[in-house]
C-alpha cells in the first residue's frame, strides 16, 4: 500500500528567527516545533489542550500548541519557552521560580512560565485568585500550586516596584 | 550508620538554588520524549478495546505492507517460558492468549514518522472473542463472577474463595471481642474508594536501541532505571549488564514510574527492525494502561473508652489490584492502625484480580484507604463520645517503645509531635464559616532503605562529583549536594549531583519508598568519608606523619594532635591539584542496604466548605504538620508536603477511575479523570517537624509518601461535620454528597 | 533458640503456632531453619516477606545478626511508591 | 487529510458542498484538533476559515445589536469592554469554556457547531435570542441560535453550509443576562447543567425573560416554562421557586461518568435561580 502524504511547506517566525518546515496538515504545531525545529521545551502531557505543558504564545496570544495545526503558523509568530530569556538573561519569571523552588519535577514548568508571562504582560498587578484562575489550564501534579503562585506573585511585585 | 547529633549544620537546612533549576526554566532539560537518534523510528501500540477477550488471531500483513512501517511486534517476540511475576509483567506489557483489560497492549508497530506508526496500529487486524468481564472488587469476589485466570492464587489463599482473590493475609493480636466488650462506644462501617490514577504530566517514554547481538541502549522516565534494566532483560531474553539504561529527567512518578510498560515493546521492535525506536504514550494510553492504584472496599471496626481509650480495633480491607496479583492489600493491613497503641488488634487481606490494568505503586501505596475507613471511624469515636480528636488522638498515639500494629515496636517517631503541633497552630482554633466543617487526620509511612550504590569523585581543582542512581523527581540531587557539601565542607555550589546510568554504579533500587534522599543520602555521606579519609592520608603522606593525626574540618587537612599547628592546613583543591603525582585519582564509594531508615507521621489539619444545594466541596484551609526527621532542604520537604496534601485532596474529591458497563474506561482524559487546578486549591500551610531518625548521621527521614495518607480521611470527616453527614465513599462528588445531604445515603 | 514471631496467617503451614522457635545467628538462618521446620513455609519466604529483628526492620538482609534473646518478626514484604 | 483556506465563504461552502468525504470547518479547533488527535474525527477535508476577511471582528450595529465574526476567540470577546457590559452572560458562558489557552482560539460558533448539549457559550446566545448567518450554496439564510443543535454532536445545517456571522439583538434599556453553569472542579471540566437567563424590568417587575439550559437534555433547551414563572414577578420567593421547578420539569438528562439524572435535575432548578437573581440585579443596574 502507498500512502503519499500531502504535506505543507510552512514559513513562519519562531521566538523572532524565521524558520520553515514541510508538515502534513494532521500534524501539530507542537509536533513541528518538536520533531521539526528541535524545540522541545514545550510538552505533551495531554495533547486535549488540558494539561497546559505545550503553552506557546501565538501573535501573541497564549495558547496549547497541541491545539494548533502546524500549517496555521504559516505567516505567524510563535513564542516559546526558548525564547522567554534574553540571551542568558532570565525572565525574571524563570528567576523567581528558581529562588521560590516553584518546580519539582518541571515537566509543567515551561507552559507555566509563558502563561504566566502573558499575564504579567495583560495584567501586572493579579491578585491570588486571578493567578490561580488563569493558570487552570496548566497542570502540576508535584507542587500543589502553592510555591508557583507565591513566586508569580512575587515575580509581580518585584516588577511593580520596579527590582 | 548512627545519628551524628551533630546539629550545627552549615549547609544542611538552607535553602540553596537547585543545580537543575537553570535548564528546567529554560526548557533546556531533557524528558522521556525530548530525545531523539539518528535514523530513528517511531512506534505506536495496538491495545484491546475489550476488557476481557480472548485473542483468535492477530493479522498484521496490512500494516506491514504499508510504506513506512518497518517492524511489528506480537507476544511471539519476546522471552517464553517465564515463571511468576516475570510472567506476570509481560503479560502485563504484550498480552498473551488473553486481553485482560481496556487499553490491553496487543502489538507494536514501529515507522518512519509518527503518523505512519499510528496509521498502521490501526491496520493491525486483531480478531476477538469477548468473555465476561468484571471490574468491582466486591463483584470480582462473588461467586459466579468471571474468573480471570484459573490458579493464579498463590499458597496464602485459604480453600473456598473465589478463583479472583489470589492473596490474602491474616494476622493481629490479642483478644478483639474482649476489647470491644470493654468500650463505650464501638462504631462499626464499610468504607469505598475507587481506583485513582498518579497522574504524573510526562506520559511514558523511551528511545530504545537493541542489537541482534544482544546489547543496547535504552534511554526512559522511571523512577529507577535498575529495575528497568532487570524487567526489560527478563521479558526481552537479554544478559542484564548488556542493557545500559539512561534515566531521562523525569516528568513526574509518584510511583507509577517503578515498571515497565512500553520500554520492552520499543527494544523488541529495535531488535526486530535493527533501528533506534522511540515510544511515548498519549494520555489515554497512561489512563487505560499503566498501573493506576487500587480500588478498596473495606469494613473497621473499633471501639472507646469514654475518657479516649481505644479498646479494640479490626479491619478487613478487599482490593482489587487489576488483572494481576499485587494490589497493596499488605501494606494497608500493616499500616491501618499504626498510628495507635492497641493491645487487641486484628487485620484481614484480599487481594483480588479484575479486568482492570495491573496496578502500579502510588505514593504510600495502600495506606491511604486504610487511613480513610480507620481515620474516619476514630473521628466518629470521638464525635459520639463528645472527645477532641486530637487529645484522643494524643491518648492512643504511638511513640518509642510503643508495640506497632503489625509487631515490632516503633524506635523514635514524631506522632506525638505532630499533634502537638497541630493543637497549637492557629488553624486548629481558627472559626469556621458557615456550612464549612474541620477535619483532622493523621497518617504513617513506614519509608524504605533498598539496594543503593554512590560514587563521589574529587576533581582536579578540588571540586566534587556525585553520582547517584536514584533519579531526581522533586529536588534530591540538591540534597545530595547538600549532604555532600556538610560532610566534606565545602560550598554547596562545588559538588555537582548527577543521576548517572546502569553502566556506572552497581544496582540501585528506584527513586520509591522515600527512599532517596534518606538511603543515596546516606551512601553520599559515607562515599564522601571514605574520600575524606583518603584526602587525609595524602596530607599525611606529605607531612610525614601518621594519618590518624590529620584532621578533617572545612573542606581541609589540618594537622591534629601532637603535629596541631606545625603544618599549614592543606585544602582540599590543594590536594586535589596534586592528585595525580601523589597516588593518582581521589574517590569515595559505599554500597549498602541501609536499614535504619525511619517512618515519618503525618497530622493534616482542613477545612471543607460544602454547598448545600449542590454538594460541592471546597477546600478553604489546610495545614500539613509532618516529621521529616532532619529536612536537608526545607523547600523541597515543603514542596513533598504540599503536593502530597494536592494529590489527597484530588483522591478524596474528584479523582476515579470510571468503567462502563462495557468494562471500557469512560474517563481516559484529563478533561474528565479531574485532578485539581490551581483555582482549586488555597495556599497550603505547612509545619516541618524535627524528630530526628537514629538510623541516618544527620537525621533524616523520607518524606515523600505520608502526606498522601491524612488527607483522605481528613478532608471526608471535614464534609461529614459541614453536612451532618458520615462520608464513607470516595470520591465525594457532589452527586454523592448531595445525596448524603437530602438523607438518600452515600452510596 | 530465637523466638520468630509469624502473622496469623502462616498458622496454616506452622501447626498453628503463631511463634515458631529456631536455632539461627542469622536473618538467613532463621528463614532456612523455618522452612526446615515447618516446609509449608517455603513458598511464603520465596515470594518474599521482610524481616523485623529487635524492632529494626531489616527486609531481606540475610547476614543481618540475630541474637537468641532477639525478637524476631515475619512481616509481609514492604512496598513503596 | 486535505487543508484548505479559503478567502470567502461562498469559497468555503463550494469546497465543502463539493467535498465527497468527512468535512469539518477549522475556526478555533479546539474541539477540531482534540477529535483529529483521539481519532474520533479525521476530516478528509478540514476548511481554515480564519483567513475570510471580517471573521475576527466584533461589531456594533447602527441599532445597537451585535455582528460578531466566526473567528472571534473568547479571549477577544472577554476584552471587548463594551460587549461585555451589554451581554455579560453570554461573555461568561463563552469565557467558562476552557483554559486560558483554550480561550485564546475557541469561538462562539465552534462550540455551537461541536453540537454538545453541555456547550457553555449556547445557552447564553439562545436566552439572549442571538441569531447566526449561514452561508450555503443557494446564498445566505438567518437561523436561531436554539435551531441550530440537532442532538449530540450533530447540528441542521446541511452540507455546504457555514455558518457566517453571529447576530445578536441590542440589549436594550433595563436589560440583564446571566449564565451560571455547574462544575465539580472550578475550571476546565464540561458543564454537568448550566443556566442563562435573559431578562428585562420595568421598576421591579420582570416584563420579558428567555430562561436556557444546558447539559440536561440532547440538545441546549429554550425553556418557556421557566420564562413564564418570571414574567410579571419581582423575583420573590414564589417566582424563584416556581423558576426552579419549571426548569427541573424540562430536564431530560442522562446518568453519565459526568453526573447523574437525579442531580442534573436538581441542580438545573438551582442554578436557574441563582442564574435569575444575577440577571435581574443586572437589569436592574448592578453591575
Amino acid at each position: 500500500m502507498t500512502r503519499i502524504p500531502t504535506r505543507t511547506h510552512v514559513t513562519t517566525t519562531v521566538n523572532g528567527d524565521p524558520v520553515d518546515f514541510l508538515a502534513d496538515p494532521r500534524e501539530t504545531l507542537l509536533d513541528c516545533l518538536r520533531d521539526k525545529l528541535g524545540l522541545t521545551g514545550a510538552k505533551e502531557g495531554c495533547g486535549t489542550g488540558d494539561c497546559g505543558a505545550c503553552s506557546v504564545q501565538l501573535d501573541g496570544r497564549l495558547v496549547c500548541s497541541c491545539l494548533v495545526l502546524g500549517v496555521e503558523a504559516e505567516g505567524r509568530e510563535v513564542k516559546t519557552i526558548e525564547g522567554m530569556a534574553e540571551g542568558n538573561d532570565l525572565h525574571p519569571l524563570q528567576a523567581k521560580f528558581i529562588e521560590h523552588a516553584a518546580l519539582q519535577c518541571g515537566i509543567c514548568t515551561p507552559g507555566i512560565l509563558v502563561a504566566t508571562e502573558a499575564l504579567l504582560k495583560k495584567n501586572p498587578d493579579p491578585s491570588e485568585e486571578e493567578v490561580r484562575y488563569w493558570l487552570a489550564g496548566n497542570l502540576c501534579r508535584c507542587t500543589g500550586y502553592d510555591k508557583i503562585i507565591r513566586a508569580v506573585l512575587a515575580t509581580a511585585r518585584d516588577l511593580r516596584e520596579g527590582v | 550508620m548512627a545519628l551524628d547529633n551533630k546539629t550545627d549544620f552549615k549547609y544542611i537546612g538552607t535553602r540553596p538554588e537547585r543545580p537543575d533549576g537553570l535548564d528546567k526554566v529554560t526548557g533546556k532539560a531533557r524528558y522521556g520524549a525530548d530525545a531523539y537518534a539518528p535514523g530513528m523510528l517511531h512506534g505506536a501500540v495496538v491495545r484491546s478495546p475489550h476488557a476481557h477477550a480472548r485473542i483468535v488471531r492477530i493479522d498484521a500483513s496490512k500494516a506491514l505492507a504499508l510504506d513506512g512501517v518497518k517492524a511489528v511486534v506480537t507476544r511471539a517476540d519476546f522471552a517464553q517460558d517465564l515463571e511468576g511475576e516475570d510472567w506476570n509483567l509481560l503479560e502485563n506489557t504484550i498480552a498473551g492468549e488473553k486481553v485482560l483489560y481496556d487499553g490491553h497492549a496487543v502489538a507494536g508497530v514501529a515507522a518512519t514518522s509518527a503518523l505512519i506508526a499510528k496509521d498502521a496500529a490501526k491496520l493491525v487486524d486483531v480478531e476477538y472473542e469477548v468473555l465476561p468481564h468484571v471490574t468491582d472488587v466486591d463483584a470480582a469476589m462473588a461467586e459466579g463472577a468471571p474468573v480471570l485466570r484459573d490458579g493464579a492464587a498463590d499458597h496464602s489463599v485459604p480453600d473456598g474463595l473465589h478463583p479472583n482473590v489470589v492473596r490474602y493475609t491474616e494476622f493481629g493480636r490479642g483478644d478483639v471481642e474482649a476489647g470491644f466488650a470493654a468500650a463505650d462506644l464501638v462504631i462499626e462501617r464499610s468504607f469505598k474508594t475507587e481506583a485513582v490514577h498518579q497522574g504524573y504530566i510526562e506520559p511514558h517514554a523511551c528511545l530504545a536501541q537493541l542489537g541482534t547481538d544482544g546489547k543496547g541502549e535504552l534511554w526512559c522516565c522511571t523512577q529507577g532505571h535498575w529495575f528497568v534494566r532487570r524487567m526489560c532483560a527478563a521479558l526481552l531474553g537479554l544478559e542484564a549488564t548488556q542493557l545500559r539504561v539512561t534515566a531521562s529527567e523525569i516528568g513526574g512518578g509518584f510511583g507509577g514510574k517503578t515498571t515497565v510498560f512500553i520500554d520492552p515493546i520499543a527494544l523488541a521492535l529495535s531488535r526486530k527492525s535493527g533501528k533506534p525506536v522511540k515510544l511515548v504514550m498519549s494520555r489515554s494510553e497512561v489512563l487505560k494502561a499503566s498501573g493506576p492504584t487500587a480500588s478498596a472496599s473495606m469494613d473497621v471496626k473499633m471501639g472507646m473508652t469514654k475518657d479516649g481509650k481505644l479498646t479494640a480495633a479490626t479491619g478487613t480491607f478487599r482490593m482489587q489490584g487489576g488483572a494481576f496479583p499485587g494490589a497493596p492489600m499488605d501494606m494497608t493491613t500493616m499500616l491501618a492502625f499504626s498510628c495507635y497503641e492497641l493491645d487487641n488488634v486484628h487485620h484481614e487481606g484480599f487481594d483480588v484480580m479484575t479486568n482492570r490494568p495491573k496496578q502500579a505503586a502510588y505514593r504510600a501505596p495502600g495506606a491511604p484507604m486504610g487511613a480513610f475507613a480507620v481515620e474516619s471511624v476514630f473521628d466518629e469515636l470521638c464525635e459520639g463520645l463528645g472527645l477532641d480528636p486530637i487529645d484522643a488522638r494524643l491518648k492512643n498515639a504511638v511513640k518509642e517503645g510503643t508495640r506497632s500494629s503489625f509487631g515490632p515496636k516503633y524506635k523514635a517517631v514524631g506522632l506525638i509531635e505532630t499533634l502537638e503541633a497541630a493543637k497549637a497552630h492557629p488553624h486548629y482554633s481558627a472559626p469556621l464559616a458557615e456550612n464549612t466543617g474541620r477535619g483532622i487526620a493523621s497518617g504513617y509511612w513506614m519509608n524504605w532503605g533498598g539496594e543503593t550504590s554512590v560514587s563521589l569523585a574529587i576533581g582536579e581543582d578540588g571540586t566534587v562529583q556525585v553520582g547517584v542512581g536514584t533519579p531526581d523527581i522533586g529536588g534530591s540531587r540538591a540534597s545530595m549536594a547538600l549532604m555532600a557539601a556538610e560532610t566534606i565542607g565545602i560550598p554547596y555550589e562545588n559538588v555537582r549531583v548527577n543521576v548517572v546510568d546502569t553502566a556506572a554504579l552497581g544496582v540501585n533500587e528506584p527513586t520509591h519508598g522515600s527512599r532517596a534522599t534518606y538511603a543515596s543520602g546516606l551512601a553520599t555521606i559515607e562515599a564522601a568519608r571514605e574520600a575524606i579519609g583518603k584526602l587525609c592520608q595524602r596530607a599525611a603522606d606529605k607531612w610525614g606523619i601518621d594519618v590518624d593525626a590529620v584532621e578533617w574540618k572545612d573542606g581541609a587537612a589540618h594537622p591534629s594532635g601532637p603535629n596541631a599547628g606545625d603544618f599549614e592546613p592543606l585544602s582540599i583543591a590543594e590536594i586535589a591539584g596534586e592528585m595525580g603525582s601523589t597516588g593518582g585519582p581521589i574517590t569515595g564509594h559505599h554500597d549498602a542496604s541501609p536499614t535504619g531508615f525511619g517512618g515519618s507521621f503525618g497530622t493534616h489539619i482542613v477545612d471543607v466548605h460544602v454547598d448545600p444545594e449542590t454538594g460541592r466541596s471546597t477546600v478553604t484551609r489546610y495545614t500539613v504538620i509532618q516529621d521529616a526527621g532532619k529536612a536537608i532542604h526545607p523547600d523541597y520537604v515543603e514542596g513533598q508536603f504540599q503536593g502530597g496534601a494536592a494529590q489527597g485532596i484530588g483522591w478524596a474529591l474528584n479523582e476515579e477511575y470510571i468503567y462502563g458497563e462495557d468494562g471500557r474506561l469512560q474517563n481516559d482524559v484529563f478533561l474528565d479523570y479531574r485532578i485539581p487546578v490551581a483555582s482549586d486549591l488555597p495556599m497550603i500551610d505547612t509545619v516541618i517537624v524535627e524528630v530526628p531518625n537514629p538510623g541516618h548521621p544527620y537525621g533524616v527521614r523520607g518524606v515523600g509518601e505520608t502526606g498522601i495518607t491524612p488527607p483522605l480521611p481528613a478532608i471526608a470527616c471535614a464534609v461529614s461535620h459541614a453536612t451532618g453527614h458520615r462520608m464513607t465513599r470516595l470520591p465525594m462528588s457532589p452527586p454523592r454528597v448531595l445525596r448524603a445531604i437530602q438523607g438518600k445515603g452515600v452510596s | 533458640m530465637v523466638a520468630v514471631n509469624l502473622w496469623s496467617g502462616l498458622r496454616r503451614f506452622t501447626d498453628g503456632a503463631e511463634v515458631v522457635e529456631v536455632e539461627a545467628s542469622t536473618v538467613g538462618e532463621v528463614l532456612q531453619e523455618l522452612v526446615k521446620a515447618h516446609p509449608g513455609l517455603d513458598p511464603v519466604i520465596k515470594a518474599g516477606v521482610s524481616v523485623a529483628v529487635d524492632d529494626e526492620i531489616v527486609q531481606r538482609a540475610l547476614h543481618h545478626p540475630v541474637r537468641p534473646d532477639s525478637e524476631v518478626f515475619i512481616l509481609q514484604q514492604f512496598r513503596g511508591g | 487529510m486535505n487543508y484548505h483556506t479559503p478567502a470567502s465563504f461562498a469559497d468555503a461552502s463550494r469546497i465543502a458542498a463539493e467535498a465527497t468525504g468527512t468535512t469539518r470547518f477549522l475556526a478555533g479547533g479546539t474541539d477540531v484538533l482534540v477529535q483529529l488527535r483521539a481519532d474520533i474525527v479525521t476530516p478528509d477535508d478540514l476548511i481554515d476559515i480564519k483567513h475570510i476577511p471580517g471573521v475576527k471582528a466584533i461589531t456594533r450595529n447602527a441599532d445597537g445589536s451585535w455582528t460578531l465574526g466566526v473567528a472571534v476567540a473568547g479571549a477577544e470577546m472577554t476584552e471587548h469592554a463594551e460587549l461585555m457590559a451589554d451581554w455579560p452572560g453570554i461573555v461568561e458562558g463563552m469565557d467558562l469554556i476552557g483554559s486560558t489557552q483554550v480561550q485564546g482560539r475557541a469561538t462562539l460558533v465552534g462550540n455551537l457547531c461541536n453540537g454538545s448539549p453541555a456547550a457553555d457559550s449556547v445557552p447564553g446566545m439562545i436566552a439572549a435570542g442571538a441569531t447566526v448567518t449561514v452561508t450555503g450554496p443557494d446564498g445566505s439564510r438567518e437561523v436561531a441560535v436554539e435551531d441550530v443543535p440537532a442532538g449530540p454532536g450533530r447540528t441542521t445545517l446541511a452540507r455546504g453550509e457555514v455558518v457566517s456571522a453571529v447576530n445578536i439583538p441590542a440589549r436594550g434599556e433595563n436589560g440583564g443576562d446571566a449564565y451560571l453553569r455547574f462544575i465539580p472542579r472550578t475550571e476546565m471540566d464540561i458543564a454537568v447543567v448550566g443556566c442563562a437567563v435573559n431578562l428585562t424590568r420595568d421598576g421591579d417587575t420582570i416584563t420579558d425573560a428567555r430562561v436556557s439550559l444546558g447539559a440536561v437534555a440532547p440538545t441546549v433547551l429554550l425553556v418557556k416554562e421557566a420564562a413564564k414563572a418570571l414574567i410579571g414577578t419581582t423575583l420573590d420567593d414564589a417566582a424563584l421557586e416556581a423558576l426552579a421547578e419549571a426548569a427541573s420539569a424540562a430536564c431530560n438528562p442522562i446518568d453519565d461518568k459526568r453526573g447523574t439524572i437525579e442531580f442534573r435535575t436538581h441542580v438545573a432548578g438551582v442554578l436557574a435561580k441563582r442564574a435569575a437573581g444575577i440577571a435581574y440585579a443586572r437589569a436592574g443596574g448592578e453591575k
